[in-house]
This record gives structure tokens, C-alpha cells and sequence, in this order.
């Protein structure tokens, strides 16, 4: 009997290692996908998330996302600040799947995704204390509240709402504050002047580093999200992940090459990320054909939504409303339209979460960066923008031994 | 003929293109410099704060006819102006001869 | 019972994500080795080699190669396109180690390897388009064949042939499809102009990343073809690995100081590769001192392999055909000369195998090239090859803010 | 029964992994740290060293580490050159948690890690010869007989000193050897003409990279010490070396903030690895505040280790002496300040153990260190550190395709 | 003496240093640079196709006494010659002295 | 107005730049180039050995008043030189007018 509970809390511990690594993966993409003068910026963020969202989620998140059966509300609950191991917190009474210390670990390294996602598309503009107090409130209060509304036991779970491993209610919570920000910020400077510039990024091979690493870690991030070892769950969730994932890729591929004549590899980076993101609302729901056709269609929506946002004039230098916002609400929504739970009233469902989550997180992400644009202000200086965030807030360089190009 | 070469902030980089474009001058080649001057810059690396007068700037070499050189260097001097210490150089040179290797043809022409 | 079932399959998830690492390995190890104008064009192959890998042996590999047993011929077997899930494909009476799906994936992560080795060899020269119908092909049948002949039960199973992780079945048969496209495409401009001229790579620290990343992922490729957890022999395997790969660099290390007075990373990184390599066939079957003998051959047999195709003008940037092919068949005959089945037949039945498999893929691939090479052709333009693949093929930079050095 | 063995030894496995991983995080971060004129050779440095680890691990020092009880002493003990297959070495019958292979692999992972730590210090200056050959001995002999002291049950284990997974067994021998090479080395031409003067690593997000994947494997290297996959232990194990990362970040990340009005990644970099090498003596005794509690006191420390450090005129280049003997000793004695067996008594303990090892490892490395110096020498020419040993040593370049600024 | 500076393709690089050795110029200095001119390249990355007019190039710095000046001239027209857009030019100025650090000596001597 | 430009080891730059301080020349512009000349160096790669001429080099352009021309070149000529080949050269050119940029001024004072 115990020995099952050994198993299945081994296997999210490893889960824990793969989403920490996703970690790197986002801080490699996004730094490869910006230009070289801001690096440092963004490699700090990346860092620093890492670390306020343990650190928040062990202070108050988790006990906000998980309060438990008796404080537990529709839409709020609370068990008081800090960690307490419960009585049995060690043993398969607590969870067959997993220790309260596992359990805790592996939903805090979820929680710094969110936070993460935003530090991608708001790069190269935004100050950066501004952008570490926004993480705080934003992983600290924001995302606890909409996990508890599905995953915590809230008012989505009630009525049926269904997202396996968070194409909503991690990556949209993440897409939905980079789309406010983004907004509020406004466009690098230089970006929109007149047509649309590209403002390339300064090292792909760092970027397409980030791109394996998410894949990797997100065998963890889904296989993971089974919360057991289970053998036929577990495996099939890879098999649909890894298949939407290159089905991504391959539909990327075509659909930027017809458009553009051209093999841009960041499309087809953002194929493999739209699908991975695509699939994991219903990962464990879908069959073979079900994930390849998912991930096709992910990679297909993802191109149009890269050139839809920057038509709209929406800056976001390396894709992350597309891929975590508009990927993760065709992901939460195909639960309704392919695999085990397809149907009409679900795809309802489905639609009154995305709803009820942008709308929470629309409002509260402008909350929030409203008043921190009022106190010490969003964007940092027009001259600290042009000679780069890494000179001016960090008196550093990157790549100090390297003759730059700047662009 | 005359060489300008200009000494600006990275910064002024487009600028003053755009404006070199608008006033006819649209041939000229760069690359990336470190100058050492007046300005200092503030690092920190490892608990060691320095002042560093190695700046990163822009160099332009622009070759253009006597009649250009007013012109090329009143629109540096406009638009890669800031006031502050750092701004930046343009010496002015003779050039004997210039070719279009494309055409072979030498002279004032393979300016334009 | 069924936890067993449980640890195993776990076991073999672990070495799926560790095998699917080896993508980023290489990845950066050809991208490290290869011109920086040319980084992109090998990323993105190596980007989508694993999507083509995935979805051809959904379609159509899995089932060639592991037709089982009532369709299974001595050199062919097929059951069908697609993927089905057979009865009791999620416990143990499909297989104790592993469900249906976690055996497909683990699988298919090693098919794309066949194809990620050729992208080495062929770097820097070989048209985008024609090495991905390539692959597409060699990955969707020629591998699945020659796989089927020993671990699908083909005839050279009931020969006796041994090849544990694949030295043969798929080093060598990447190796050998290397070999016959750097023949047909020739060396790259400017490589043996009177002398061998070197040709750096671009970016060694990248280089070194992705060796250790394959060593990374090796524990799985040799410890996932165990095919279970058990402990004995999955832990014997990783020991025998890894000594074998430490045992190459070090003669590796040596062998090169001894004949060029200098330290050359990339021969000890080869070195590596190439106790990997070597190890990969038998890396059940050895003890201590065998695993270490075989690695300090392999990395004196690499520095010489690497200078004598030189010799031959066999332009190969990375060392693919040294590493893959030679290594991969000093790998194979090891299995007859150390270790638990060593013996004179038992080289005999490897020198078979080796032969076997080499005719078939070195037909097989010159076929398919030749076709290519008639009809939309292998090799990009000179003046694309001289300005270089990722401005041509891919209208990008790799660097844009770097001051580039080309040579 | 038995399946509860094979879990474990999954688990061991596993960490083996991840410890193996740590290396190639050493390799990027002190890369990452120093000059693009020396990348090259640390490079070379750190792939040797996983090499010369296993194999010495192999030849002599598992067996001097672990004699078995018949063949320890306090002091010192050995039991046989090579590796000998005890009988039940593969069953649960040898120990529970692992068979005698993986016990191996995973404690000679760790012996490579006293060395790589060395590496970063004396980059930039030492001769590569003499480096490789100090790590021969010093992870040949020196390593195993202060480990035999504690793990292989020698005076300090019977004393009662604790030291959970290494901060003195592995980090301070490490930094003890790494102050005294530091000292015989002397600073690197041009770090202090005068006041201290600046000399800033060429790849900072290498450096980011190395602390990411340092901290994933450290999730082995403190999860694996449980030798076990107890659920209940590692899991605490794995939620307190996180926190205390986590928390050494934000620490530093403030204390040096307060210090130097800059957001130093660096630092932040370091706080990380102090949060993580800080925990490692007691992170399984630890409560959450108690790690929390000691990551925000190292990542103070750390900031405050590296300023001090370069007032006395230490040339560390990545401040290896700072976070691995500075650190390691505050782990260590924490062990006597917080958690389960914090007391007087303990912190003596605690405290004559850091003593001991600190003045056999002085004592050692100074012999070492100084027969390499009046023999082969230390020190490479002045020219050829000026111009870097890539070139020298190598004749090679890192990057040959970028046109470098070198400082 | 004179300095000529010719901003050529970095493709043809290679064939104009063979070239230049075979008539007898040895020596001298090049670098990477940008180059601003007619020449267009197509670009595109993420969903955005653009044109740059900044190319990169190679910029040869050849200091020669008189007498080489016009084969100088003569190989590099010849070779780095491709007659699309975009060949490049070549400018001629003189300079005034040269030293060779190594020895102190000056004048033409240290071209050879 | 004389430019000065000298082509030098970049293991000596650091020295150079010290000592022209020193001697009062506190301005100037440098990057990295590769050189061409005697001077060979021995590289190995995956088993191919080879000398390559072309070295990476260190390139000072220096502007200074006529009075300052002979000071530099001597300062450069003494610090530079190894006796090795490969101490690289230096060139002097004229310069007709020379502008900074952030006041507009011209002439001789712009170089103090
Ligand atoms: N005499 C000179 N020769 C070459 N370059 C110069 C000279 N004087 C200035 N420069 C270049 O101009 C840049 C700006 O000069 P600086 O003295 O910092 O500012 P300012 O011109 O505003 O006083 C320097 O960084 C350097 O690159
Ligand atoms: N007046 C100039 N001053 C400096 N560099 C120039 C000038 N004109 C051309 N160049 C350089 O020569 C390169 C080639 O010129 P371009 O106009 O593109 O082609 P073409 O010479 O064939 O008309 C440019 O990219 C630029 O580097
Ligand atoms: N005629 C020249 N024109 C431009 N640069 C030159 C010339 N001659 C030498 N150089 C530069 O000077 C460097 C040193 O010259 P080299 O011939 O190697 O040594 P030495 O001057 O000691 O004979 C060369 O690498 C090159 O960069």
C-alpha cells in the first residue's frame, strides 16, 4: 500500500524538477527573443520571479488556492498564513498522490508561471521594481484566487468547468495581465513608427534553448498535473502533449512559410509552444488524433495571432499574449470540441470559465498596474530605453567582451 | 571629395540617418567604436563600483562630394546634439579618389 | 503486482524526458560546431526533425518496426497506419516495464536521433527543404526496417546479433546516411582547397552544453533500454555509460595531445560521444574494466577516425560519421570481444549485423538522396553556401546585435 | 518487499542525474563569470574534471571513502583498488535504498563537484596541467578521506557532527582548496593596480543558465542524500532547499541593492547557490522558516563574503571561496542554530568538524599546491594570460565568428 | 603613401586577399561594418517582413606607397566586382608617414 | 590636425592607453580588427593544424593638435614594441576641421 504512495509522490518530485525547469526555459526564450542592451533585465526578472513566487506562494498562496474543504468558498477561501503540515501530512491519508510537502512544491512552481509569462511581453520597457511588485500582488493574490475557483474546489469546479493542467488557469492568467500591461505600457519605442518594425532578438540559439527546455519541462507540468504515477494516464498525457507539441510545429511551419516564404524560426518556436500550451487544458481527455489535431490547429491560430496582435499594434516581443492568452483559450475551449468530454453544454462551460477568469484578471491586473503607474511609474525613460534597461538599472553589461550592434 | 567621420551616441543612431537621408546623403557605412573621453559611465559588477570611460559609440564614414559637407555636417551636429558631455566628434579629411566597383567608374559620381 | 508496473513505467517516462533531451544536445552541439551564419538553418532542422520524428512513427513507424508477432516478417512487418491502442495496453499484461504508450514515446524519441545525426554531417550545405523530405523519409521507413530486424524479432534477432541501445540500429544507421549525403553533396567551399582548411565553429561553449546534454540523455537511451527499473542491471548500465564516456575523454584527451602538441576541446567532446557510442551496444553485458576498455579505444579510435575521413576529404563539421558510424561499429564488434557474450561467433554474428544494416541504409540512402538530388536538388547555391543559410533560407540572423567575423 | 528497493533505487538513480547536471552548471556559470579570451580552457577544465572524478572515484576513492566497517579507521581506511560487486549488491539485502552500482555512481558524481569548484577560482591563470593534475590528487585522495570521516563513519561521524549532504564535506573542502590556490596563485595581472578594479565575465546568460541548473541538481544532490525515496523526508528535503534558494536571492538581491543602488545579477546569482549551499548540512532537519531563516542569512553573508574578500586582495573570479567555504561553513554550523538538533552541543560539534576538515584541506592542498608550483609550476606566462590561454593552451578561440572587445 | 579603404561583400573576401597576396600586398587591416547604400535585403522575423539598407560588409584598410596604388586598385575592381547592387567602393587618401612599432623605422620601407 | 592611427597588439593596449594619458592625450576612438602581415599563428581544430596570418589587432584613431603629433607617435612607438614581429604600425594623416558635436565649436580646441 505504501509503497504506490513512494511511487506516485517519486513521480511529482520529478514533476517538480521538469516545471522548475521551465523556469530556465522561459528566462532563456524570452532574453534570446529581446535585444542584447536589456538582457540582463530580463535574465533578473526571471530570477527574481522564481523566488517571489515560492516565496509568496509559501506565505500565502497556497493557502488561498488550497484552503481546504472547511474554508473553502465559491470564490474565496483562506487558511491562514504560512505552512502547516497537517496531521497525516506525510502519509498516503493526506493524498495517495503525493506528500503535503510535495504537493505544496509542486503547485509553487506553478505559481512563478504566471509571472513569468507577463516578463516576456512587457521586456525592454518596464521598470523593473514595478514589475517585481507587480509579480508580488499578481502571483501573491491574483492567481491563488482564480486556482481556487477550479482547482481549489470553487464555483468553475462546481459547475463543471474542466482544465487539466492550466491552459486557463495558469497560462491565460499569465496572457490576460500581459495583454493589460502591454496595453498600458505601449509599444517599444521605434516599433510602430508608421508600418510595423521588426526589432529582432539577439541570440536565437538561446531562444530555441528556452523552447526545448518548456518541452521538457512540460512532461512535468502535464504528466505532473495526473497527480499520480498512474501508468496509463501518466503516459498517455505525454503522448498527447509531445504529439500536440510537434504537430505545432509542423503547422507553424507551413502556415509561416505560406504566408511569408520565408522559415522563420520563431514561428515555428511559437508552434511548438502553442501547441504544448494548446493541449494541456484537456491532456489526459484527448486520443492521438484528437492532441495531433489540436496542436495543428494551435499552430495554425498561433502565426495569425503573432500578426493580428502586431496589426492591433499590441508590442509583445516574444509572443506571449499569443501563445499563453489566445493558445491558452483555444486550449480550454477544445475540451469542448474534440476528446472524452466533448459536447455543446461542456464547450458552455468552458466559455463561462475564459470568461469569468479574463474578466477577474482584466480587472485586477489594471487595478494594480494603474496604481503602479500613478505611484513609481510603469515605464522607465525614454533615454534608458534606447541605450538599454541593462546599462541603466543594473550598470552592467551582457556581453561585455562582445563587439555589439545594436539595433 | 571629403570623408566626414562622425564620433555619436548609439542612442542618436537613427536620427541622425533619418535626417542624413532627408538631406540627400544616402551612402555611408558604419560600425561600433569604444571612445575614450570626457563622458564616464557607473558600473557595478561583484561588489566593485567603477567609473568607466570606455563608451560604446557609433563611428560613421561618409564620403560625399565638397558640396555635401556643409550640409552632412550641420545635420550631425543638429540632430546627434544632446548638450550633455559625450555627444561625440566629426573630423573632415581629403579623399583623393573614389571607385564604384560595381561600374568601375571613378570620381564624384559614384557618390550619388 | 501492479506497483512494479508502476516504478517500471515510471522509470521509462524518465528516460523518455532524458531521450528527448538528447534533441537539445544536439541541437546545440551541430549549432556550436557549425558557422555562425549558418545557425539558424541548423536549428531548425534539428527543431523540426523531432516533430517529423513524432509524427512519422505515429503514422507509420511504430507499427514497421514493432509489427508484432503475427505480422512481423524476418526483414519486414506492417499492422497498420496510425496508432491503437491494444487491449491491456495501459497494465502489465501488455508489458511489465511499460503501457502502449509509454513504449510508442520512448520509441519514437529515439527515431528522430537517426535523422538529428545526418543533420550534422550535412551542415552548412545541404538545401532546407531536401534534408526535411529526407528525413521524412528515412525516419518514416528506412529506420523502422532495419530496427524491426533485431528489436522487432526480424532475422537478425534469431541470428543472435546483439545490439542493446543501438550502436548499430541507430547510431550507425544515422552514421551510414551521413556518410553517403557528405559524399553525394560534397565538402563545403573553401574546406579542401590544396590543404585541409579548418573551418571553427562558431560558439564552443554551446558545443560543450550539448555534449553534456547527450551524455545527459544517454542515461535514458542506455538506461530506458533496460526496459524496466529493474535495479541491478539499469544501475550496472548507467555505471558502464558513464565510465565509458569518461574513459573516452581521457584517451581521447591524450591521443590528440599526443599527436597535435594541444589541447582540442572538440576532440575530447568527440571523445565522449564516442565512449558513449561504444558502450551503447553492450552497456548490459560489461563489467568495470570492460566498459572502460571499450571507452579509451573508442576515444583513440575517434581522434584517428576524425583525422583520417579528413585525409579522405569527407567533410564533415561536426563529426558525425567519425562519432556515429565508426564508433557505432566499434561499438557493435565490442559486444564480441569484451564482456559476458564475447566470443568468436558472437563477433561473427555482429560483423553480420553490422554489414547487413550498413548495405541496406547505405542503398536505401543513396537512393533517396539521388532522387532528391535529381529532382529539387541537394545543395544551396554558392552564393547562398558563401553569404551563408540563415540570410538566404531563413531572411534572419542569429546574432543581429553581434559584430560578426565570418570566416 | 523488493518493489519498495527498486523504487528507491529509481530515486538514487534519478539524483544521480541531477547531481551528474551540476557539472554542466559549474561549466556554464564559471564560464559564463570570466573572460571570452579564457572560455576555452575552463571549459576544457570542467569536462575533464567529470572524467578524472569518475575514474579516480573508480580506481581508488569509492573504497577509500567507503571502506566498509571492517577496513575504517577514525581516520583513514581503504579496502582495495577498483570496484568489487559485494555479494547481494544488487538486492536490498546490500541497503534498501540502492544496489552497490548506483551507490557508487551517485557518490562519485559528488567527488568531481570538490574539484569543479576549485576550477572557478583559479580561472583565468592557472596552467592547465598543473590544474588536472591537483584534481587527480586532490579528488583522488584527499576528498575520500575527510568524506570517510563523516558518511564513511569515521571520528567525526562517531563525535556526532552533522553534515547532511556536503556543505563542509563537498563545498568547504572544495573552498578551502580553492583559497589556498587562490593565494599561491595570486590575483589575475591588472585586478588590483591600486584600488580593486572590475573584471567582468563575457556571458551572463551562461552564468544564468549554470545557477538554474546548479539549483535543479541540487534537487538530487540534497534529494539523493536521503538514499532513500522516503517520501516524507525528501519531499521536505526538496521544499527547504528550495526556500532557502529562493530566500538567499532575496537577500542578496536586497542586500546588495542597499549596498551598491544596483541590481547586481551577479549577486543575485550567488544568493542563490549561498540559499542552497547554505542549506545543505541540515536540510532535512530544517522547518520552513528555518530554511528560510538560513537562506536569507546566507545571501546576506555572501554579499558581505565577496566584498571581504576582494578587500584582502582574492582574486576569485566567480566568488567560489565566498559561496562554497564561506557558506559552507555558516550551513554547517546552522546545523547548532536552527532546527531539529540545534543546541550548544551540536554547534561544537558542528564546529570542530569544520575545524578539522578546514586544517586537513589546508594542510593538503598547501602540499599539493606548492610541489605543482616548484616543479611543473602554477602560473601560466604573463604574455599568455594577457592574451589569453584559449590561444596558448589551446590555439583555439571560443568564438571565432564574433568580433570580441576583450577587457 | 597612400591609404586605400575599399568596403567590399564579405564573400568576396576571401578571393580579393588571395588576389591582393598574388600581386604583392601583404598587408593590411580589415574589420566588419555596416554598410549604408543602394543594395536592399529582405527580412523577416515574426510575422514582419521588412527591407534594411543596412548591409553588412567588409572595410579592407590597405596602406601602399605610390607606386602599388593603381594594381591595389586594379585587383580589388576586378575581384570584388559581382555587378549586382551592392559591390561596394573604394576611396584613396594619403598618408602622411609610417612607422613600423617593432623596429621605429619609418617611411615607405615599412610597406614592404 | 593630425590623425594618428595605430594598428596594435591588444595585449598592449591597456599599456599604450595609461601612458598616453599621461602624456596629456586623453582622447581617442578604438575597436578590434583582424591584421594581415608577417606575423603567423598557430591554431589546431579537430585535427587540421594551421598558421593563420590574419590576428586579431587592436585599432587607436587619435586626433590631436599638430604640436601633440610627435609626442603620441613616440609614446605609441616605445610602449607598443615588443621587438617581436607583429607590434603592428602606425599612420598619420591630416584632418582639415574637427567639430564637437555637443558644443558646435571647431578647430584645435575640440581635442583638449
Ligand atoms: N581626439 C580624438 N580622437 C579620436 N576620437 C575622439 C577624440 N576626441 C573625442 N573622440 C571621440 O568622441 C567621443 C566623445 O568625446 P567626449 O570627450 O566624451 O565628449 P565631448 O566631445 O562632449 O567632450 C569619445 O568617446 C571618443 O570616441
Ligand atoms: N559615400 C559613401 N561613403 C561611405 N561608404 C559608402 C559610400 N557609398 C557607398 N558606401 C559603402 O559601399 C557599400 C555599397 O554601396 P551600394 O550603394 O549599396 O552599392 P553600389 O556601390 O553597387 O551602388 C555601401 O553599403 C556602403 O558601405
Ligand atoms: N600596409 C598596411 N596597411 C594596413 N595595415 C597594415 C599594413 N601593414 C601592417 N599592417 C597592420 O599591422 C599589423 C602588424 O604587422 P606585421 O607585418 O604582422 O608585423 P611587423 O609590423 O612587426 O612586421 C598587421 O597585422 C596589420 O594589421
Amino acid at each position: 500500500m505504501e509503497t504506490i504512495f513512494t511511487v506516485n509522490n517519486l513521480w511529482m518530485m520529478v514533476s517538480i524538477f521538469l516545471v522548475f525547469i521551465m523556469h530556465l526555459g522561459f528566462a532563456t526564450l524570452e532574453s534570446g527573443l529581446t535585444r542584447s542592451k536589456n538582457t540582463i533585465n530580463i535574465l533578473f526578472k526571471n530570477v527574481m520571479v522564481v523566488a517571489i513566487g515560492l516565496l509568496t506562494y509559501t506565505f500565502i498562496g497556497f493557502n488561498m488556492m488550497y484552503p481546504g474543504a472547511e474554508f473553502a468558498g465559491g470564490f474565496f477561501g483562506f487558511s491562514g498564513f504560512g505552512l502547516h503540515l497537517p496531521e497525516n501530512g506525510l502519509t498516503s491519508a493526506y493524498n495517495i498522490g503525493y506528500t503535503y510537502w510535495t504537493d505544496f512544491l509542486f503547485q509553487a512552481m506553478f505559481a512563478a508561471t504566471a509571472a513569468t509569462i507577463v516578463s516576456g511581453a512587457v521586456a525592454e520597457r518596464i521598470k523593473l521594481n514595478s514589475f517585481l511588485l507587480f509579480s508580488v500582488i499578481y502571483i501573491g493574490l491574483v492567481y491563488p484566487v482564480t486556482g481556487m475557483w477550479k482547482w481549489g474546489g470553487g464555483f468553475l469546479d462546481t459547475l463543471g468547468f474542466y482544465d487539466f493542467a492550466g491552459s486557463t488557469l495558469v497560462h491565460s492568467v499569465g496572457g490576460w495581465a500581459a495583454l493589460m500591461a502591454v496595453i498600458m505600457l505601449g509599444p517599444r519605442i521605434g516599433k510602430y513608427n508608421g508600418s510595423s518594425r521588426a526589432i529582432e532578438g539577439h541570440n536565437i540559439p538561446l531562444a530555441v534553448l528556452g523552447v526545448f527546455l518548456l518541452w521538457f519541462g512540460w512532461f512535468g507540468f502535464n504528466g505532473g498535473s495526473v497527480l499520480s504515477a498512474d501508468p496509463g494516464t501518466v503516459s498517455l498525457v505525454l503522448v498527447t502533449t509531445s504529439l500536440a507539441a510537434a504537430a505545432g510545429a509542423l503547422s507553424s511551419f507551413f502556415t509561416s512559410y505560406a504566408i511569408f516564404k520565408s522559415y522563420d524560426i520563431t514561428m515555428v518556436l511559437n508552434g511548438i509552444l502553442a501547441g504544448l500550451v494548446g493541449i494541456t487544458a484537456g491532456a489526459d481527455l484527448m486520443s492521438v488524433t484528437d492532441a495531433i489535431l489540436i496542436g495543428l490547429i494551435a499552430g495554425v491560430l498561433i502565426v495569425l495571432a503573432v500578426i493580428a496582435l502586431d496589426k492591433l499594434k499590441l508590442d509583445d516581443p516574444v509572443g506571449a499574449i499569443a501563445v499563453h492568452l489566445v493558445i491558452g483559450i483555444w486550449g480550454t475551449l477544445a475540451v469542448g470540441i474534440f476528446g472524452a468530454k466533448a459536447g455543446w453544454s461542456q464547450f458552455g462551460h468552458q466559455f463561462i470559465g475564459v470568461l469569468a477568469v479574463g474578466l477577474f484578471c482584466i480587472t485586477t491586473s489594471f487595478i494594480i498596474l494603474i496604481i503602479i503607474k500613478k505611484t513609481i511609474g510603469l515605464r522607465v525613460s525614454e533615454e534608458e530605453e534606447i541605450e538599454g534597461l541593462d546599462i541603466h538599472e543594473h550598470g552592467m553589461n551582457a556581453y561585455p567582451d562582445f563587439r555589439t550592434n545594436e539595433h | 571629395m571629403k570623408k566626414i567621420e562622425a564620433i555619436i551616441r548609439r542612442s542618436k543612431y537613427r536620427e541622425v540617418k533619418d535626417e542624413l537621408h532627408k538631406v540627400g546623403v544616402n551612402f555611408f557605412t558604419y560600425w561600433d567604436v569604444t571612445g575614450i573621453g570626457n563622458e564616464k559611465q557607473g558600473h557595478v559588477y561583484r561588489g566593485v563600483t567603477f567609473n568607466t570611460s570606455d563608451i560604446q559609440r557609433r563611428f560613421l564614414s561618409i564620403v560625399v562630394n565638397d558640396d555635401f559637407e556643409q550640409i552632412t555636417i550641420d545635420t550631425i551636429l543638429k540632430i546627434a546634439h544632446t548638450g550633455h558631455i559625450g555627444d561625440g566628434k566629426i573630423f573632415v579629411s581629403d579623399i583623393n579618389e573614389a571607385y564604384r566597383i560595381r561600374t568601375g567608374e571613378k570620381g564624384g559620381e559614384t557618390l550619388k
